[in-house]
């Protein structure tokens, strides 16, 4: 019944979209006065053309994937979850507080400890937007916003007032002690022989997201409690019929997907910045919205769309490095990006479609 | 063909020549060639999915053709949209009413057709307009009420009248009688024949070989897209068009022993229920449905059947106040809540009455849906996993049972016919063997073939020993596979009959809530003043 | 609080309401017509550039404003066209536009003005200057209606009381005329239009152009009308605010001023209480900078009930899958 | 090469970056050498940008805000022959030159300044966010208003708690408004691009501003009562001039050393009264000898008066 293979649709599309956003970059750095050959050069080169790269990249993908995956949980409830900044900023907290407050002898332990902190925190701010949508109506949209609002004068609060060490100007946590650093892509390369991603914050994190990945698929495609959330996202009334609690459905979905937020916080706080800094989470909450409406809300889809955005990030960065070009190009193209994978995808599937299906006629006839 | 009444007018006033469509890989019309002859009543008949909606959407402009030329009285017109449909003088009531929910109907009738860009010169214009229409038709709608406050029926109206307001010539109706009573139903056919005899032309389809002999002058036969015949309907008989649409003999019956009523499986004491809005719904409730037998709910549409299904499938609306007592198999149930899924486990089974937004996940798999509601029982589990290789071999077994097509599990719901979207519900209710089918209006739209098919499976059940409970608003069905009738009005049971002793004047007072003794009229103006669901 | 402070808290409260309530207008129109628009931040923010930029360069606030309208229809047309012509996710669309205008701002000011996204400080005839109504000096020092009127009422730029004029003119627009008969309906089931003969298509875009007209005019009172200039991401956040303050609203235009006012009092109270000192502890800034979100939440949970948005909307319009 | 890494808030704020920029174009134009500069987008950059520019072989390299300091910290031990001078922050290497500022010193004369000029005895704080910094402008500047007049009272506003508290010139202006209405005659500003707001409505509603960091008297001429000027401009030119042999330790610059001062220029010399300069001088002359000790709120997070 497909009008087009599925290839086409999965994968052709996209790329020929993709295409398309970097033909318009392209046109865009021209206008500014530079040659967009070479900053995809720069680009391409700085972002994965060394494991240094390569390393920062995955960083930065580690982060919108937990995002992405929050986005993504609630969205199949039929919640869109806009408060994933405040989230992972609560999960920073819970991490910092964790690692902080208990001497934990050794860095796995620690990092179940902050998982576990990360998550519960993360979970705890989706919580009470969650309740209120499923027991007084109050729209999610507007309280996860709001939360993020809150979330951003509560960590303000915790830094300047509570957690800064004496003395220190700089509105930040003390750093986590040493047991508790996570192992680099870099350390764990080491021990197997070779060397790989030096110096780069690129960590165990990594390993974690791909395998949420995978538990997220498993909870959403695999288990009774997916099956809910995916038939109450579509249908309401579908679901009391078939005798699923929406207010359960509604608060599990949140709790999950600001879990998700949260658990970012090992990444970034625990695996990198090794303290809690107040411009933590930077804007990943948002990028996750782009990540997962991009990556179709499916784990496959964010992990690639989440590489994608890495991408944008580290190569980002090295062409202000080495080329005249200021940070906000790298903002303009993740919107052309957006924009043509997400939003005007249909315009390259209508004309596919028509292809296909002539070609389809045409053998037919 | 021939032509009917009003022959001796020679320009057909609709004639079709060659219409194709195609919806991506789907060849909905194939090379179609019709011809209405002016002032006639047209009857167009096919399965579900046949292409019949496709077709009078390209009449109306609402798709377009791939190919093919369509002449209004006997002139070529490029129909390119509803706009030019509507100047050509052709109104459409179309099977999905396209009406604005939170609009008044006055609001609804001058949508498009305005005059002037304020509404207040319109509204008023349109007012009096519609206080004629009424009247000329009796049409009789309250122009203030919003849509969502109004029955089907008088939804219907609305639909009607909007078209009449355009001045439409021809008058299509796509399917308008699945959701009428037969009262309502027999209102509408006598508006018709009065306007055909006005001399405007009227295409009507429907699913109810009935209404073709009672009505239609001419009909045709759509299959897989084409059409098969055009006949004059005096010319032919219920079981031959049958065949032609179908392509295989049906049984136009339902075909049951008396029923062997055993252990009474669900009594109902006392049952009220007020809503959310503080409207008593349910004004106390006594029911019996032995094992083994078919209790028929008939009624118009919004005296209650809907609380009543949802209470016993275990969802009332949010808000509603419940009282009585209601017992399965003897034991209470608790009326508190929402709780379908306790009311599986108990062995309850529930058909609703709109399959599309209760009864399926449209984006679902047919697969996933065979299993929905029934999702958590233990032979789809697989430790903390589903079994989805259970579920889908589960699915295919009923989607062969029940002769599902296309057979394809994988297809999402929204891609199936609805008489096959209605299979797969029925499959996954009945399969379940329950003690307690709940049953709302099991063929709505849905075409005889199937209706043969659903049926049979109620009358199986049955036979098993097992208890249903059958709301329906159609009267044939309820009297065909009914062992005993309810008829349930503004909330209450008026009375009860058995089927062979019931006569539908009978049924009918009942279901305007007027003992049959009362006389007759009465009963059609108390219909009308309900006639507005809330 | 003496009878002052209350004038001037709700002065500033109408100031900060202006740019909430045109751009929640703006939202309304586009939403009303089933076209979901998150991106009024970024149309905003696009508008605030183009508007100051150009009322820089002639020196004319009045080009600048219809700068910034065009700079706020240009991401309009692309919102329509992705998710009209081409039916794409709204959501997706405006997310897009809202990087989209944050980065190109600050690439096309630092191109023009090298002064990485912020442009000269406007001054005379390339700002809007307040109005002063008539008798506002006269009538001064009578009581109580006195400051009302020459202070709180008088004052203000043109562009507050266009603002506030929006409202009875979106009612009057909305409930009053086909083009609002139709609007509401292309929102609710789009099919009711297209079969009654009116194109959706075109509705649609008709909606989306006033929105961006709106926000048009209210980016331009960020950077010429309350301040005078732009700063990078000046809108700080007011784009969503403004889509709370519909949602709060149930996308109504009367109870949109309502709204927006309560977030522009919100704000004005805790600018003009920043450190409240309950006696046993001094409540951290922080807490009062949050306030306005923290009491959002809770009227929103007490107060306000469900809100359904138009049944079409956030979905395209399909006839033919 | 030297080069040049501005922090979050990006080289044009008009205030702390753009002084550091300032600075550096200086050097460019007197030695027509060439530098590298770098604008942060996120936190993770900071040490990726540190260690690229070094491993480029950049010396020295220069950043500009506290955020720097414990990454620099980390990294700097890896590069010991590249010299790093980290602004606003203190970071104990031996390739490492902290330039530390004596905000307070120059805030308290802002103060000064502003008591001097309010008619009404009441005068105003902007900050930026609620963070420690900016504290240590605003407790500066409240000893310089109380130590000119006991019985003045300063009113004290925050923009927020995100980072588009540093980028809302709507709301800088708002706030003022809100403190004019409470008597406010002059009002100092410490909040990057919010701060363009407050000026803007503190000229708008004829009273006087005091602008942070660079000298924006310019701004709004006869309006801008004076800036508290940082020199970070100085420090960066210092660090460009001096190239590779860039003297590590702590360089503190204060009202002494001239690292921080109040500007004075033809903008606001129309503001500026015999009086209020003979007190802005007795005060200088005070700190310097030590009469009078300015107290750094960041010692022990609090300030002596409010
Ligand atoms: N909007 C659509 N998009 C894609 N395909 C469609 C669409 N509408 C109909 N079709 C296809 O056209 C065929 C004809 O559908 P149509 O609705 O005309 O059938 P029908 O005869 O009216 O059926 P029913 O009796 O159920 O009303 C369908 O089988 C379907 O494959
Ligand atoms: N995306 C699709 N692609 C192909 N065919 C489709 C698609 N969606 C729907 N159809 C076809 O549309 C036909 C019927 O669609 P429709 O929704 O009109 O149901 P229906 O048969 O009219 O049901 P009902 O009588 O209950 O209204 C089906 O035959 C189905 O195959
Ligand atoms: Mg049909
Ligand atoms: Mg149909």
């Amino acid at each position: 019944m497909d009008k087009m293979p599925r290839w086409a649709d999965v994968i052709l599309t996209p790329l020929i979209s993709l295409f398309l956003a970097f033909a318009i970059s392209a046109l865009v750095i021209l206008a500014i006065g530079e040659s967009p050959v070479e900053a995809l050069k720069i680009m391409v080169e700085g972002a994965l053309g060394s494991s240094y790269g390569w390393g920062y990249t995955l960083y930065y993908t580690t982060n919108f994937v937990f995002t992405g995956l929050a986005v993504m949980v609630a969205y199949h409830a039929g919640l869109f979850n806009i408060g994933g900044e405040g989230q992972a900023m609560l999960g920073g907290l819970g991490v910092a507080l964790v690692l902080l407050a208990v001497p934990w002898p050794h860095w796995s332990l620690a990092l179940i400890g902050a998982m576990a902190a990360a998550a519960l925190f993360g979970a705890l701010w989706a919580l009470i937007p969650a309740w209120l949508q499923a027991r007084r109506g109050s729209h999610i949209v507007i309280t996860t916003i709001m939360f993020n609002f809150i979330a951003a004068g509560l960590l303000n609060y915790m830094l300047v007032y509570v957690l800064r060490p004496q003395g220190s100007g700089d509105p930040a946590s003390a750093s986590f002690p040493p047991a508790t650093h996570l192992p680099k892509l870099y350390d764990m390369a080491l021990a197997m022989g070779f060397e790989w991603g030096k110096n780069t914050p690129a960590n165990i994190s990594l390993f974690i997201a791909i395998a949420a990945c995978v538990l997220i698929w498993l909870l959403i495609w695999r288990t009774r409690l997916g099956y809910e959330i995916r038939a109450f996202g579509k249908s309401e009334p579908a679901a009391l019929y078939a005798g699923i609690s929406p207010v359960r459905i509604t608060v599990l979905a949140m709790l999950i997907s600001g879990a998700l937020a949260g658990l970012m916080a090992i990444n970034n706080v625990m695996g990198e910045a090794e303290r809690l800094v107040l411009n933590a989470a930077e804007g990943a909450g948002f990028i996750g919205i782009a990540v997962a409406l991009m990556g179709r809300n499916h784990p496959f889809g964010i992990f690639l769309a989440a590489l994608l955005f890495g991408f944008l990030y580290q190569g980002g960065l090295e062409l202000a490095l080495w080329a005249n070009i200021p940070r906000e190009l790298i903002v303009v193209i993740q919107a052309l990006v957006i924009l043509f994978t997400g939003a005007l995808d249909n315009m390259v599937r209508m004309p596919l479609e028509r292809l296909f299906l002539s070609i389809r006629r045409k053998r037919g006839a | 063909m021939t032509a009917g009444p009003g022959a001796e007018n020679a320009t057909p006033a609709i004639e079709l020549r060659g219409i194709s469509k195609a919806f991506g890989p789907v060849q909905a019309n194939k090379g179609i060639n019709l011809s209405v002859p002016r002032g006639t009543i047209h009857g167009i008949i096919g399965e579900n999915g046949a292409g019949k909606s496709t077709l009078m959407s390209i009449l109306y402009g609402f798709y377009r053709p791939d190919s093919g030329e369509i002449l209004i009285g006997g002139k070529p017109i490029a129909i390119t949209d509803s706009q030019t449909a509507i100047r050509a003088g052709i109104g459409m009531v179309f099977q999905h009413f396209k009406l604005v929910q939170n609009f008044t109907v006055l609001e609804n009738i001058i949508l498009g057709a305005e005059e002037g860009p304020m509404l207040k010169t319109s509204l008023g214009r349109a007012r009096a307009e519609l206080k004629r229409l009424a009247d000329e038709y009796e049409l009789q709608v309250d122009p203030d009420a919003p849509i969502e406050e109004l029955s089907v029926g008088h939804q219907q109206r609305v639909e009607i009248l909007k078209a009449l307001y355009r001045r439409a010539d021809i008058l299509i109706l796509d399917e308008p009688t699945g959701v009428l009573t037969p009262a309502e139903a027999d209102h509408l056919f006598r508006i018709l024949r009065g306007l055909r005899d006005e001399g405007k032309t009227i295409i009507l389809i429907t699913h109810k070989l009935r209404e073709i002999m009672e009505i239609t002058d001419n009909v045709s036969v759509m299959r897989r897209g084409e059409m098969v015949t055009s006949v004059k309907t005096a010319e032919t008989n219920p079981a031959q068009l049958a065949e032609l649409m179908v392509g295989r003999k049906v049984l136009l019956r339902v075909d049951k022993a008396p029923a062997q009523p055993g252990a009474p499986v669900l009594e109902v004491r006392g049952l009220r229920m007020v809503d959310a809005d503080g409207v008593e719904r349910l004004r106390g409730i006594d029911l019996d449905i032995r094992a083994g037998e078919i209790v028929g709910i008939a009624g118009v549409a919004g005296n209650g059947q809907t609380q009543l299904l949802e209470i016993l499938g275990g969802f009332p609306e949010a808000g509603a106040k419940l009282s009585g007592e209601v017992r399965l198999k003897g034991e209470v149930l608790a009326l508190k809540g929402s709780d379908a899924r306790a009311r599986r486990r108990a062995g309850i089974g529930h058909v609703p009455e709109d399959r599309q937004v209760e009864g399926l996940i449209m984006d679902f798999t047919a697969w996933e849906n065979a299993a929905f509601g029934y999702h958590d029982a233990p032979e789809f589990q697989n430790g903390p996993l589903m079994d989805n290789a259970a579920i889908r071999a589960d699915a295919v077994g009923k989607i062969e049972r029940f002769d599902v097509r296309p057979p394809n599990p994988d297809l999402a719901a929204k891609n199936f016919s609805g008489g096959n979207q209605q299979k797969i519900v029925v499959a996954r209710e009945v399969e379940r063997n329950p003690d307690l089918l709940l049953i709302g209006q099991p063929t709505r739209g849905v075409d005889i073939g199937a209706i043969e098919f659903i049926h049979k499976r109620i009358v199986e059940l049955r036979d098993a020993g097992r208890a249903v409970l059958l709301v329906s608003v159609e009267l044939d069905e309820i009297m065909a596979l009914s062992d005993r009738i309810a008829v349930m009005f503004d909330g209450r049971i008026m009375g009860e009959r058995l089927p062979d002793q019931a006569t539908a004047t009978d049924l009918g007072c009942l279901m305007a809530g007027v003992e049959p003794d009362g006389d007759a009229a009465a009963a059609m103006q108390a219909h009308d003043r309900t006639g507005a669901a809330r | 609080m003496d009878f002052s402070t209350i004038i001037a808290i709700l002065d500033s409260a109408l100031r900060l309401m202006t740019p909430l309530l045109l751009a929640c207008l703006a939202g309304l129109y586009s939403e009303r017509a089933g076209v979901f628009d998150i991106g009024l931040e970024g149309k905003m923010l696009m508008a605030a550039f183009t508007s100051a930029s150009v009322a820089y360069v002639t020196g004319n606030v009045w080009l600048g404003l219809l700068a910034g309208i065009a700079g706020s229809l240009m991401l309009s047309l692309i919102h329509g066209l992705a998710s009209i012509t081409f039916r794409g996710n709204q959501l997706i669309s405006g997310v897009a536009i809202n990087f989209l205008a944050a980065g190109l701002t600050v690439l096309l000011g630092q191109k023009i003005f090298g002064l990485s996204g912020r442009t000269p400080s406007l001054e005379g005839g390339a700002r809007f200057n307040a109005i002063t109504l008539p008798f506002a000096d006269s009538l001064r020092d009578v009581p109580v209606i006195g400051p009302i009127y020459s202070e709180l009422i008088s004052g203000h730029t043109i562009l507050v009381y266009v603002a506030v004029l929006c409202v009875p003119l979106t009612w009057w627009v909305l409930y009053r005329t086909r083009f609002g008969l139709r609007l509401r309906a292309v929102g609710e089931n789009p099919a009711s239009v297209d079969t009654a003969g009116v194109s959706v298509t075109r509705m649609r875009y008709a909606a989306v152009a006033i929105c961006g007209v709106l926000c048009g005019i209210a980016g331009a009172y960020l950077a010429t009308g309350i301040s005078a200039g732009f700063v990078k991401d000046m809108t700080a956040g007011r784009g969503y605010i403004a889509l709370a303050a519909l949602i709060f609203a149930k996308w109504r235009p009367w109870p949109a001023l309502f709204a927006t006012l309560l977030f522009g009092l919100m704000e004005a109270v805790s600018n003009r209480f920043p450190n409240l000192d309950l006696g046993f502890v001094t409540v951290p800034s922080m807490f009062m900078n949050a306030l306005p979100y923290i009491l959002t939440v809770i009227i929103l949970a007490g107060f306000v009930g469900r809100a359904i948005p138009p049944r079409a909307g956030g979905e395209p319009y399909v006839k033919e899958r | 090469d030297p080069a040049l890494i501005f922090d979050l808030g990006g080289k044009f704020d008009k205030s702390f970056n753009e002084a550091a920029y300032v600075g550096a174009e200086r050097w460019k134009a007197e030695t027509g050498g060439t530098y590298k500069e770098l604008e942060m987008q996120s936190e993770a950059q900071r040490e990726q940008a540190l260690r690229r520019l070094a491993e480029t072989g950049a010396n020295p390299i220069v950043m500009t805000g506290f955020a720097f300091g414990e990454v620099l910290g980390k990294i700097a031990p890896d590069y010991p022959d590249t010299k790093f001078v980290i602004i606003d922050m203190v970071v104990e290497q031996p390739n490492v030159q902290s330039v530390v500022f004596a905000e307070p010193e120059g805030s308290y004369l802002a103060g000064v300044m502003a008591a001097k000029a309010s008619k009404s005895g009441t005068v105003s704080f902007v900050g930026g966010m609620d963070v420690p910094l900016i504290h240590k402008f605003e407790c500066g500047y409240v000893q310089g208003v109380k130590a000119t007049n006991p019985d003045a009272k300063v009113l004290i506003n925050y923009t927020g708690t995100t980072p588009t508290a540093w980028n809302d010139p709507v709301k800088g202006g708002e706030l003022v408004k809100a403190q004019i209405s409470q008597g406010s005659d002059v009002v100092y500003a410490a909040a990057g691009g919010t701060g363009i707001g407050v000026l803007q409505a503190a000229a708008d509603a004829n009273i006087l501003s005091i602008g942070v960091d660079s000298n924006q008297n310019h701004l709004h001429p006869g309006k801008v009562l004076t800036s508290m000027v940082k020199g970070v401009d100085n420090s960066v030119y210092d660090a460009f001039k001096a190239g590779a042999d860039v003297a590590p330790g702590i360089k503190v610059m204060d009202l002494a050393s001239g690292g921080v001062s109040v500007a004075m220029d033809d903008n606001n010399k129309p503001l500026v009264t015999p009086d209020m300069q003979a007190a802005v001088d007795a005060a200088t002359k005070g700190i310097i000898d030590g009469t009078i000790k300015v107290h750094d709120y960041m010692t022990d997070n609090t300030c002596p008066v409010q």
